[in-house]
């Protein structure tokens, strides 16, 4: 379609919102690039002084660096698995007829409206405390050692927390696109001799995976920057054990107050962040045209 | 004028919340919008305000940690009072650590140290009595046999979460008395000496012995749910808990908390802390004169009045003025009020180890950049605890930590 | 498919499917239930599911404490504003995006995409600095803006994806019609996405409204949504289980309601063209 | 291999009836195309032989086993979809093996009968495409290669060829034809075209709201209609239907003739009329002629045939080519 | 008015050529149908008219007034679209109305034209309905109605009928050129229906890869194509070429005869075949005839020709009917 007339006038009405997320990139990138270049500390005022890559140099030799790259991949990825393979089924279920699924379906999608503060202060308090906490009560009920969630398997933790949050996003995408499946090539597969585990492997599944393409990209986005959840939790620790790339720039913007490093922190996350995104873009993006 | 004020949402703030329709009735030109939130996002906010000089707020209210480092920048407005706010009247220790060069620039509002809460019931079940002045000895053994996992009674909660105001508050306050100190008088870090050894080793040991479940990701609020709530024999933590614990409304062994003297190791130092939330006024503020008026209310005997007055006695804000302790009133709805006021006289923060150390604070070190390292190292100690790692390795790990944030910070100066 | 689900199969999933989201539901019925606590009901053990003592104190409290309703508003005018803005900047570029499209457009929008991977609190001190020195701290425009920019990237993926879903011969009918570009958008595009339109007003709501790092960290007294309110209520010194449940409650409430009841709609627009 | 036989098969959804009961017999080897208006029930007579639907209460026997209980891919019937419903994440190759690989099959067998089945839809050029790379034409026959590999009992059709344009369409029901000659399997064909139900059918059935209205080879439907719904569903340009008095001269209530047996001339004959509209497609010309007292008739002359709108024309019937039909609408021998 | 003119027209999409350069003159009030096979450019020819697409080079002139480089609402076209591309969130009289409200006409004015409008198409019942609730003819008429009440000087039409079944495609055929007649306005249409191209046109232009093959009435291109491609391409079923001595024979690289004129006869005749598939429409049967040396044809008998599968048959094609090409395809006269 097109015309030149057409194109000129797409130019146009691109330009707002280009322009500004430009500017709303650029300016401050710019201004972190070159914070990250000096020794400024916000409680020291007046004493900024160049000080080249040497906030690059104590960012990635921190000690927690490489663990908190770990640690960001492994959160990330758990939650992906969790939310998406959790999705999957949720979906399944949702998708088959039963009284009160519309109910059901209101209860499922709930935590996604919740404020990631107060789900993590809800969870943390008065779920996985080990002491008072409801599933320590439940273990005991059942005569079990109740599990200290934050001491013993921190990462786990915080894992649960947020694909508790996220599930409803992927179920509610997933349920759509599962929707969205010809009937008549389900009745096929049926035809051509697939069982239920067959029609869902060779069907089901490859029919799904734009859109679970779509909730991976998206959540990807999003879990990158996850610390609220980690902060109220288990503040990185114990030890290095819930340190993430994003908690690591935190301790050193709102705990150090120390720009440069939380530039040069900053930068180096905006830098894995793209790395990621053109990995999954590579490994995915054929799925999204 | 619109004074906006940034408070912690603590319980006696929020008292104060509630009884400033008092003070706006006798300056009815000046209003109040408050900005109530919790300790670490309050922190943030302010020192990120205070810093870039956002001007948002005319009164802060902010800690014994940030008054020095803050001063000593001209962030804060010096504060005197008339002579009937009494400035004598206020504790020296809290006095001292809200002043530089002898000028005041915050105004404590409540102050606390940290003392030992027990119970009672549970020491006389065992034959045990608690002594005034506990060793770290007799704590130690004491928690151990009041222990009885299987009726959910652990023989001493302490903090566990990693944080500088968190787990390193009760440590750095504990190493002390066992003379270990964060600094040499070279700024080198001292993790790596036998006596920060001893005391975690002794931390550690005890709360796996004696401790609670998950103690590791345990702060102060989960501590004092734990102890409410009787399961705890022991807590060692702020003083301000004591009204907290012995609140029958709230705490289910109200009539059977005791309290004693944070414990000590015979090297003259106790392993009590010192803290006052206070108000100060940003340099920015355009309003200087109707915060300090403010402040000058807030923290005046004539508040204190007023809250006796209106909410009893022992829901005045502790720990800031002599005269308080002298009342005889406070005394007797404040059972623990001599040992409140006793814990604080033993803090020094310019004096809070056994040997000489180039920093001021008891339970932390008043430089910019504690916060950051306090946590990280708090990091490496919750990971003992949880049993992640082990002692030593925890330990050189913080030394090197630290020695190399403070390298980078180009310490020393 | 039409062969008939037994009653049996019937009751089993809806046995499972309660089970199922019940427990995914239970954290939030928990907080509900715990904000008609007292505060020594709330950390009782064994923990009280339905017999307690039903009690309000708690909202009570809490509203004398902190003025919900300026909060409220606050969120609304916040979330809305931002929403709104961002529609107006993002349906001229999705339109742009899917019906003019050019060898770059997938780029632009991934690019658009990435600026969403800057750490918020990595670029803090800079944006703090900006916007105290154009006197937007502590303001309702000001975080209408950052949460305008915040979003803007998801809501014109969420249009482009829709609008690339309406035929382009409509618009080319319209334009035949004598329509200019600005009436084509506004009686034909417009109103023809208003299911996309809407359900990427509601995603974005809900983002907005939930965000809490801009919310909290640029603002102080006046311009405090739902997120700071909360930020008052977690962890003070003694028991707050219950008072934060009831502030939890009334933070979560109006969005979960508001979710609830145009869930339909929501959905459509959540799946970003995922589902063809 | 591949007799069907419905017995007393009735078909409910709720509280509608769509099929009231059913009896029918499908030789092996029979080309048997069902017509009818849309929403007549052939889709669902289909799907219930298939196994996709269950049968309110008669039964389904193939070659002469009980099947209505049994499961679909268990009945060894092929369906081929209206909408091809291929996978489309799958090569062509993997979407004809699919059958055998849920069967089964091991490599080796499943490679030679794709490739065998491929050889003869003339496919295999195009085995390593997926089926959004093919042409309607090409799909189609993926679909067919797809029934075809499970060598199954009976072939079932549902409109296989309506989403195809008109050119691909003849082609394709050619091939049809021929695949049917070549593989000798009983097929059974849903249609709504005319043509496809003409040139393919062994036996056509004509369904009407779920009952059948006649069973027999095209050429007797075309003949001898046995009542009105018939003779008006089968042939293209429909029949002229003439009632009142003309029909009552000829002792019937409705009598019908076919456009083609429609004798055209300018001088004489039986009706008289006006040429309306005339519709010239060459090789034939079409004309609607109003004639007073009767309305508009539709005759086909050759493609010279010139005459314009407005001009005279007289029709003449061809008396054997009459057909006559009572009252309830049903044919006068 | 409505005289258009295409001058040297060429159209490039980045390095693929669509069309390379066209000269086409239509007249006013004529109605012009495009036929070409798919991809051939008919809608890409249409859209240039319209303004929808840019010329690369060339020029379009519209009433002797260049319109190259007019906005498509300034050429006082008006289109309707193979989709429709109706409103789907206005009711039917809002759709109609747009044209004019988009012109700022006044609102006593726009409701006269359009309930004229939709009288003239049998719409005035369904004015307050929207799109989705009418049946495909509807909606066809509602596209026709809006293109109709801007009085365009010219209608251009892309496949508007293609979405329809075929009963109703016949009634709309009928009404369009219905329309055509009481509005006396110039209309291009674009279609790959023979029947329509046929039925419809007052000139049929026959594309192919962008290129005019022939420009002429239907019956024109029936009785002389131009050449192999228009022959191939007007008629159904298509016209039987023979290659080879045969042809040459006659004195042409390619002869081609049409099935309709090729005699039958069990006994004698031209060429001796052997019959293949025999498709029995019951009006007419098309017989697929093997002749040695020469391959299969197509031949049209009527519906009551009785030949089988496999038995003897004689062609005769009638002389005056014979086309002769050259070498290059093109008819020899
Ligand atoms: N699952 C169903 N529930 C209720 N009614 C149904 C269902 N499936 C089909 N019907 C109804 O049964 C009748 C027959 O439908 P069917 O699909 O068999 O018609 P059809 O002859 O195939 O029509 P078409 O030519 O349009 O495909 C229709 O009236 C339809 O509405
Ligand atoms: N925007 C475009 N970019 C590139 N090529 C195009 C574009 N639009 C059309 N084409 C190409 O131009 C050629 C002609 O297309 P056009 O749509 O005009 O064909 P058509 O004759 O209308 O075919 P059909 O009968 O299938 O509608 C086709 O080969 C098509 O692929
Ligand atoms: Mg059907
Ligand atoms: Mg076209």
């Amino acid at each position: 379609m097109a015309t030149l007339q057409t194109r000129a006038s797409a130019r146009l009405m691109m330009t707002p919102a280009v322009v500004l997320l430009l500017l709303w990139m650029a300016v401050p990138l710019a201004m972190t690039l070159y914070f990250s270049m000096l020794r400024y500390n916000l409680l020291m005022p007046g004493m900024e002084e160049w000080a080249g890559f040497l906030n690059y140099r104590f960012f990635l030799t921190d000690p927690a660096f490489l663990t908190g790259l770990l640690n960001t991949l492994l959160l990330v990825g758990g939650v992906l698995l969790i939310s998406v393979g959790g999705g999957i089924l949720m979906a399944l279920l949702l998708d088959q007829p039963f009284f009160g699924q519309g109910i059901v379906r209101l209860m499922v999608i709930a935590p996604f409206f919740v404020m990631p503060t107060v789900s993590a202060l809800v969870w943390k308090n008065m779920l996985m405390h080990p002491v008072n906490g409801l599933f320590a009560w439940i273990a005991r009920t059942f005569g079990l050692q109740p599990v200290d969630w934050f001491g013993e398997a921190p990462l786990f933790s915080i894992v649960m927390i947020v694909s508790w949050q996220w599930l409803p996003f992927a179920t509610l995408i997933l349920l759509t696109a599962l929707q969205s499946l010809d009937t008549e090539q389900k009745e096929a597969a049926e035809m051509d001799g697939a069982g239920a585990l067959s029609r869902f492997i060779y069907i089901v599944l490859p029919h799904m995976a734009r859109a679970i393409t779509v909730v991976v990209l998206i959540e990807t986005i999003f879990l990158l920057s996850v610390f609220a959840e980690i902060l109220v939790t288990t503040n990185g620790g114990p030890g290095v054990q819930t340190t993430t790339v994003t908690y690591l720039v935190y301790v050193q913007a709102l705990l150090q107050f120390d720009v440069g490093g939380a530039s040069a922190g900053g930068i180096v996350a905006v830098v894995l962040a793209n790395i990621v995104a053109i990995f999954l873009v590579r490994l995915i993006g054929k799925n999204l045209e | 004028e619109t004074l906006t004020i940034a408070t912690v949402n603590n319980g006696d703030m929020i008292r104060m919340q509630k009884l400033a329709g008092a003070f706006t009735e006798k300056h009815p030109d000046i209003e109040l919008e408050w900005v109530t939130l919790e300790e670490n996002v309050l922190r943030q906010r302010v020192t990120t305000d205070i810093a870039t000089k956002g001007g948002q707020y005319d009164i802060m209210t902010i800690g014994t940690y940030e008054v020095p480092i803050w001063a000593a920048q001209n962030w804060l407005v010096p504060l005197d009072f008339a002579a009937d706010y009494d400035v004598d009247d206020l504790l020296p220790a809290i006095r001292a650590g809200l002043s530089m060069d002898g000028t005041l620039y915050a105004a404590p509002f409540y102050g606390e140290s940290s003392f030992v809460m027990y119970r009672k019931d549970l020491f006389e079940e065992a034959g045990l009595e608690m002594p005034e002045a506990p060793s770290w000895d007799f704590i130690g053994e004491a928690a151990r046999k009041i222990t009885d996992k299987d009726n959910e009674v652990y023989g001493i909660c302490l903090r566990g979460k990693a944080g500088w105001g968190e787990n390193m508050a009760f440590l750095t306050a504990m190493a002390n008395s066992f003379g270990a100190r964060w600094f040499d008088m070279e700024w080198k870090p001292q993790f790596d000496q036998p006596e920060w050894k001893e005391a975690l080793q002794f931390y550690i040991d005890l709360m796996n012995d004696a401790g609670p479940p998950g103690a590791s990701s345990n702060g102060f609020n989960e501590n004092l749910a734990l102890f409410q709530t009787g399961k705890c024999g022991m807590w060692i933590d702020a003083t301000v808990a004591a009204s907290f614990v012995s609140n029958p409304d709230e705490s289910q062994v109200a009539d059977k908390v005791g309290f004693a003297l944070a414990p000590d190791k015979g090297l003259g130092k106790r392993g009590n802390w010192l803290w006052a939330w206070s108000l100060a006024v940003p340099a920015g503020s355009q309003k200087t004169d109707a915060a300090k008026t403010f402040i000058a209310w807030a923290t005046s005997k004539e508040y204190s009045a007023l809250v006796a007055e209106k909410e009893g006695w022992a829901n005045v804000p502790p720990g800031t003025r002599t005269s308080l302790y002298e009342n005889s009133a406070y005394q007797e709805a404040a059972p623990f009020a001599d040992l409140t006021i006793k814990s604080i006289q033993a803090a020094d923060p310019t004096s809070p180890t056994v040997e000489d150390v180039p920093y001021v604070g008891v339970q932390f070190v008043a430089i910019p950049e504690f916060q950051g390292i306090g946590t990280a190292v708090g990091q490496q100690f919750s990971a003992a605890l949880a049993g992640q790692s082990s002692v030593d390795q925890a330990l050189s790990n913080a030394q090197a930590l630290t020695q190399r944030e403070m390298e980078k910070a180009g310490y020393p100066k | 498919m039409a062969r008939g689900v037994s009653t049996r199969t019937r009751i089993t999933f809806t046995v499972i499917g309660w089970l199922v989201g019940f427990i995914i539901f239970f954290p939030i019925l928990w907080t509900v239930l715990t904000s008609f606590k007292s505060e020594g009901a709330a950390i009782a053990t064994p923990p009280q599911f339905l017999f307690f003592e039903w009690t309000a104190e708690n909202y009570v409290e809490v509203n004398s404490r902190s003025d919900y309703l300026k909060h409220f508003m606050n969120s609304v005018v916040i979330s809305l504003g931002s929403t709104l803005l961002g529609l107006l900047i993002a349906i001229p570029a999705a339109w742009a995006m899917a019906f003019a499209p050019t060898k770059r457009t997938k780029d632009v929008l991934l690019w658009m995409l990435s600026t969403k991977m800057l750490p918020a609190v990595g670029v803090l001190v800079p944006i703090y600095l900006l916007f105290r020195d154009a006197g937007l701290l502590d303001t309702r425009i000001g975080l209408v803006f950052v949460l305008t920019m915040a979003n803007l990237p998801i809501i014109v993926w969420m249009l482009y994806t829709y609008f690339r879903e309406i035929p382009g011969d409509i618009l080319e009918a319209a334009r035949m019609d004598g329509a200019s570009l600005a009436k084509e958008i506004i009686y034909v595009l417009t109103p023809m996405a208003v299911p996309g339109i809407a359900s990427t007003l509601l995603l974005n709501i809900i983002l907005a409204w939930n965000e809490a790092f801009w919310t909290l960290n640029l603002t102080a007294a006046k311009a405090a949504p739902l997120t700071a309110f909360i930020a008052s209520y977690s962890s003070p010194e003694g028991l707050f289980w219950a008072k934060l449940s009831a502030a939890s409650t009334l933070a979560i409430a109006p969005i979960l309601i508001m979710g609830w009841f145009s869930q339909r709609q929501l959905v459509r627009g959540l799946t970003f063209g995922a589902v063809k | 291999m591949g007799e069907i036989r419905l017995e007393k098969v009735h078909k409910a959804f709720g509280s509608t009836v769509v099929i009231p009961e059913i009896d029918l017999e499908i030789a092996d080897n029979e080309f048997v195309v069902f017509v009818g208006p849309s929403g007549c029930g052939k889709s669902t007579l289909l799907r219930l032989i298939a196994g996709l639907e269950d049968t309110t209460s008669g039964r389904i026997l193939i070659d002469g086993e009980d099947m209505t209980a049994r499961a679909p891919a268990k009945r060894g019937l092929s369906m081929v979809f209206q909408s091809y419903a291929l996978y489309p994440h799958m090569s062509v190759y993997k979407n004809i093996a699919f059958p055998l690989k849920m069967a089964g099959a091991d490599t080796a067998v499943i490679d030679e009968k794709v490739r065998n089945a491929a050889r003869i839809l003339n496919l295999t050029d195009y085995l390593d495409r997926r089926p959004g790379q093919l042409s309607g034409g090409q799909r189609q026959r993926v679909a067919i290669g797809r029934a075809i590999v499970r060598e199954p009992k009976a072939f079932l059709f549902d409109e296989p060829l309506s989403n195809l344009d008109a050119a691909l369409r003849g082609s394709m029901r050619l091939e049809i034809s021929e695949l049917h000659h070549q593989l000798n399997t009983t097929m059974i064909y849903v249609t709504h075209d005319q043509v496809e139900a003409m040139t393919m059918a062994d036996k056509i059935v004509v369904l009407n709201a779920g009952r059948i209205e006649q069973v027999g080879s095209p050429l007797e439907l075309y003949r001898s209609p046995r009542n009105l719904f018939v003779a008006g569903f089968i042939g293209s340009p429909r029949m002229n239907f003439v009632k009142g008095v003309e029909a009552e001269k000829m002792g019937a209530a409705t009598i019908g003739v076919r456009p083609e047996h429609l004798q055209l001339s300018t001088e004489s004959g039986h009706w008289k009329g006006k040429v309306g509209v005339a519709e010239h497609l060459g090789s034939d010309t079409f004309l609607h002629v109003d004639i007073d007292g009767i309305g508009q008739l539709t005759a086909r002359a050759d493609g010279e045939f010139a005459l314009r709108h407005g001009e005279t024309v007289y029709l003449t019937p061809s008396p054997e080519r009459l057909h006559r039909f009572d009252d309830a609408g049903n044919a006068l021998s």
